[in-house]
């Protein structure tokens, strides 16, 4: 069974990668996952210089989902080269840097200096993430200034640019023609919708942050939904995520559109879900009549619905 | 830092609403350290840490929790012969103990992991040991403790049993006596906060956290405390990678932020 | 324990509604619940004629929710009212009519019609279902619009409006300020979130409407967060809804700021939910220290936090 | 249209994959039309419809399924001694025969409500049986027709067992050599619509559908297939409610819509 696919330009050698912000910077899962047998690695988002983050709780769990509000906590682009950067480079992992900032002028600052990084393949633009409070949102519907950004970091960069959506907007299609448009090389779908829950004994919201995002199986069906709009809205590929557990969620993302996929929550849980999905795509692939991965990308599409 | 299913082998009710569950697992019983944490499989979105309550010279651990939700109420109902799927050892737990006195000062489900020390270090270190829990009922393990042959102060909210009041009441009295040595604790976050204050800077004072943990590995930042970082600022640090085990001069203890 | 609430003039027994399109006219579920014990009843979207809805399937399971595309099928305002009015009339239950038109001016005359007519305690505007293609949605995310549409109903009818939002926008304390402003008298939040499932086997989407509306636990995080927000961007009540399932899920809505609430999906897997939550709600009330619903409306809002 | 609690009595395996259990329920029993279903509670968002495969005269009633996912699997586990929440029994049934023949034509999991009409009627109806099914082994209850004395024609697409084929063969060649009569049918809705084309419009025919259901009552409007209103036009029908047992005069037959 063929594995392979392609994000652009950016050959995996499966569809599976860890998603931004649940796997650190690898060697977190050293000893339980082994970085070069994934599709790749979204870094955690990186900023120009080191982000503090929200007060704690940042987790809280809700029913088949969970509410993080890290707020982006990460140690600045710098140490992030200098520190993290190589565990995964060493050993021969593909590499996508989800790169955040409070302006178009800071994303620009991090795409510039990794252009050209050794073992970085690609970055991702994460305008979406609903944690911080000034920055990065206001890009995440408005098609106008998401635009605006992703022209910025492609000037700034040679590395392919994917750009990631929110989840938080009607208007998904229209977002995706906006990048697109600015040259974007591939569409990351979905971040993290804006949720809350609160804490009923101490009569406050759960989260030091008060929002959150909410990840996890619970908003899969709106991350296919997702994919399913984009993927026929745009040209460019799509990688899709939102609740992904098992294979059989993998080829569902596939079959609406997905080019490749990211696995985020299921590896709090079961940090074999990555492995475990990749074993087991070939046989889920076959039962469903498909022989390869880049078989079964859109084959849900209206126009190829079996009579 | 392995995945592992291991074997439930014995299944015990210490206290109403507390279980124990002791597993089979030679290396891990053989290598823990006190304070680290099991980060257990339950159903749902997210693992439970657990610390470590016991570690058997044939070959078992043990995990001790209080019964509060969902989580734990299906740990609860695991029995003999199920298997329980933990990242284990994790965190970093309590130093090798420096030459001189030692006070365990543990609170509710903060003393299990203050046991296991105690089976390490009290037959090498003069020990003395203070427990505290709201009532009689909630005060487990102190049979255990007794049974390495250590003298125990107990307190409970209520006076149910032992001294009625906090553990502050018994630590406060240890300083007083006591030249040098240094404090390990474990219990509820406001208990560490009043702990550290009454030892002060003279002595090492050792704490296990407790945070709302996500990875448990340190990948996703979720479980971080005000710490103190290498330039006297303010810095997270993680529970589950850099602790739980803190020493009380690597924390903030300016405000309660941070404090769950 | 007092359980009365009040949503604008509309006074309620307790705040534990039938949510539309899930408890259809009432007898349905004759013999399992008891309509009068319920603290009211909103029916099944009525348009000015009858409309047929989408193609099956309609529902799909996802991991704690449900997704549903019924594309508003009803009997139209006169067969509702000859028809199907009378059961709750008759029984003393407090009724809210959902109402649903492609037009402005469909709105407006079944709130023409529905005014004056005895049984009839409230409106619920739906400017949000995501199941229908023309109509309905577009004033889900548009100000400007929604407040249009709220102002002509409001002129059609004496009776109090809720303007029921959509949570498929970033804007939703904007949304509630615009019709609050065109007079709407309270708020519900909030509907189904667009979502998707794929049918693997026949590799093409599982609903026959294609997309179809998220409901249930899966989405009660964005749900608290609606109501959290919306309750503190406007001065009148939020009836809240969104995957309620006990009586601490309510105790969550109120404390978030809902006055009332709503049950839909529960429904389908346990008749009896209201009825139950209702009959636990005093306890659960007691136990966070709550002497009557009114005390928790709103307790955990900034302002109340404990210190 | 209660929602009750019922005992499991009994829980068979009467082929792989397939799950027949046995429920205490005497007014049920006694009570229940042929085709009616039960709307059964599993974990998650939606019950499960499963008609009713057997009603005996000790007031047991049965659910006989075949497991295809996380419901049916669920059910498959409920082991004697444990309750079902259900409710029931839901929905129009076959009606009481009209003078003359019957024929009942059964596919796969559609077998079962035809055993309560055999069971109903057998007795003052003459009844010819069809039974049809992949294979060999997914063809349940033949045995429980033969012990009512009736003689059955089997078919399986594999030839497995009996005549190799559909079940179109045998009710083609009954349909030619029987006057009058009537034709019940259950079973996949391309199966259905077969039988429906075949018997035409001289005879009575009726049909037991599926279809995903929300609420089951009648309430949600998700349970709809095409069917002919009163003025010749396409209506829903819900299936839940308005049948799942329709006469095929009632269903709109033009296109695949609706045919999940
Ligand atoms: C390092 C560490 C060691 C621990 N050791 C023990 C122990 O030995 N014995 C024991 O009884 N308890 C211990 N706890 C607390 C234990 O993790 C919680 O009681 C447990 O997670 C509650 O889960 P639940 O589903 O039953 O409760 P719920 O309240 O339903 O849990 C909801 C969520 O909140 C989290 N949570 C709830 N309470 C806590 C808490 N106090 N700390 C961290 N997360 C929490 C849960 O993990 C879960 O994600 C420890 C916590 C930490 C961080
Ligand atoms: C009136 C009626 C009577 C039925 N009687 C029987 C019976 O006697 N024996 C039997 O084996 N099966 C019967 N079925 C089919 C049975 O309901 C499904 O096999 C079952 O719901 C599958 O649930 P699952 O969770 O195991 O499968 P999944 O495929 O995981 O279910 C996913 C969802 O789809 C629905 N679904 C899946 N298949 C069907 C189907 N064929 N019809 C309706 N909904 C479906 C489920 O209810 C659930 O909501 C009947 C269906 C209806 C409508
Ligand atoms: C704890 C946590 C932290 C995250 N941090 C980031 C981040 O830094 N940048 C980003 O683009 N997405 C971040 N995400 C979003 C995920 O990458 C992913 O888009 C989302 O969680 C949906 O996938 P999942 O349901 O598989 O987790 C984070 C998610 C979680 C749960
Ligand atoms: C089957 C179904 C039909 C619905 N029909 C309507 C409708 O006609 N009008 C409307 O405003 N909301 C409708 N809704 C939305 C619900 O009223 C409610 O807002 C939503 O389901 C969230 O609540 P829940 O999670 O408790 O179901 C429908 C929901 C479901 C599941
Ligand atoms: S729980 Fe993920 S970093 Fe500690
Ligand atoms: S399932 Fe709700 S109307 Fe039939």
């Amino acid at each position: 069974m063929d594995l392979a696919t392609r994000v652009g330009a950016v050959r995996l050698a499966n569809p599976v990668l860890a998603a931004s912000g649940t796997f650190g910077f690898g060697p977190e899962y050293d000893g339980l996952v082994d970085v070069a047998q994934l599709g790749g690695v979204a870094v955690k988002g990186i900023s120009p210089e080191p982000w503090r983050g929200n007060p704690p709780p940042r987790v809280w769990e809700t029913p088949s989902g969970l509410l993080n509000s890290i707020g982006l906590q990460n140690p600045g682009v710098e140490r992030f080269l200098s520190e993290d950067l190589p565990y995964l480079r060493d050993r021969g992992a593909t590499v996508v840097v989800n790169i955040i900032g409070r302006t178009e002028d800071e994303y620009a600052a991090v795409a510039r200096r990794l252009d050209g990084e050794r073992g970085v393949q690609a970055l991702e633009l994460n305008i979406s993430c609903p944690n911080i409070k000034q920055g990065g949102i206001q890009f995440g519907h408005d098609p106008a200034q998401a635009s605006s950004v992703t022209r910025a970091v492609k000037a700034a960069t040679a590395l392919p640019v994917w750009v990631k959506l929110s989840p938080n907007t009607h208007n998904l299609a229209g977002m995706a023609r906006a990048v697109a448009a600015a040259g974007a090389d591939a569409i990351s779908a979905i971040n993290t919708l804006v949720g809350m829950a609160i804490d009923l004994e101490h009569r406050r919201p759960a989260l030091g942050g008060v929002t959150g995002g909410l990840s996890g199986p619970a908003i899969r069906p709106i991350a296919v939904r997702a994919v399913w709009e984009v993927s026929q809205a745009v040209d460019i590929p799509v990688v899709g995520m939102g609740g992904i557990e098992t294979a059989t969620d993998v080829v569902e993302f596939l079959l609406a559109g997905a080019s490749a996929v990211m696995v985020g929550t299921a590896t709090f849980s079961r940090p074999n879900a990555m492995a475990t999905i990749i074993r087991e795509l070939p046989d889920v692939l076959a039962r469903y009549g498909f022989d390869s991965v880049r078989a079964a990308i859109g084959a849900a599409h209206p126009g190829r619905w079996p009579a | 830092m392995p995945q592992c299913e291991l074997r439930v082998v014995e299944h015990r009710e210490p206290a109403p609403e507390h279980v124990e569950l002791l597993l089979e697992a030679p290396r891990l019983a053989a290598d823990l350290t006190p304070g680290q944490f099991a980060h257990v499989w339950t159903p749902g979105s997210l693992r439970r840490p657990i610390s470590f309550s016991r570690a058997t010279p044939d070959g078992r651990v043990g995990l001790l929790f209080r019964v509060v939700g969902a989580g734990t109420r299906w740990l609860a109902e695991r029995r003999v012969g199920d298997r329980l799927d933990v990242l284990a050892p994790l965190g970093k737990g309590f130093p090798t103990p420096e030459a001189g006195p030692v006070l365990l000062v543990g609170g509710g489900v903060g003393i299990p992991p203050l046991f296991v020390a105690a089976q390490r270090w009290a037959a090498t270190h003069p020990t003395d040991v203070v427990l505290g829990a709201r009532t009689a009922d909630a005060l487990v393990m102190a049979d255990d403790f007794r049974a390495l042959g250590l003298d125990l102060s107990l307190t409970t909210d209520d006076g149910s049993l032992g001294e009625r009041g906090r553990v502050t009441g018994p630590l406060a009295r240890w300083l007083a006596r006591t030249d040098g040595g240094q404090v390990w604790a474990c219990g509820p976050t406001p208990m560490l906060a009043a702990v550290a204050q009454l030892v002060g800077e003279e002595r090492p004072c050792w704490l296990a956290y407790e945070q709302r943990m996500g990875c448990g590995v340190g990948a996703c930042l979720a479980c971080v405390v005000p710490g103190v970082g290498g330039d006297g600022q303010p810095e997270w640090v993680r529970v589950c990678h850099d602790g739980p085990v803190f020493s009380s001069r690597r924390l903030w203890w300016a405000g309660a932020e941070g404090e769950a």
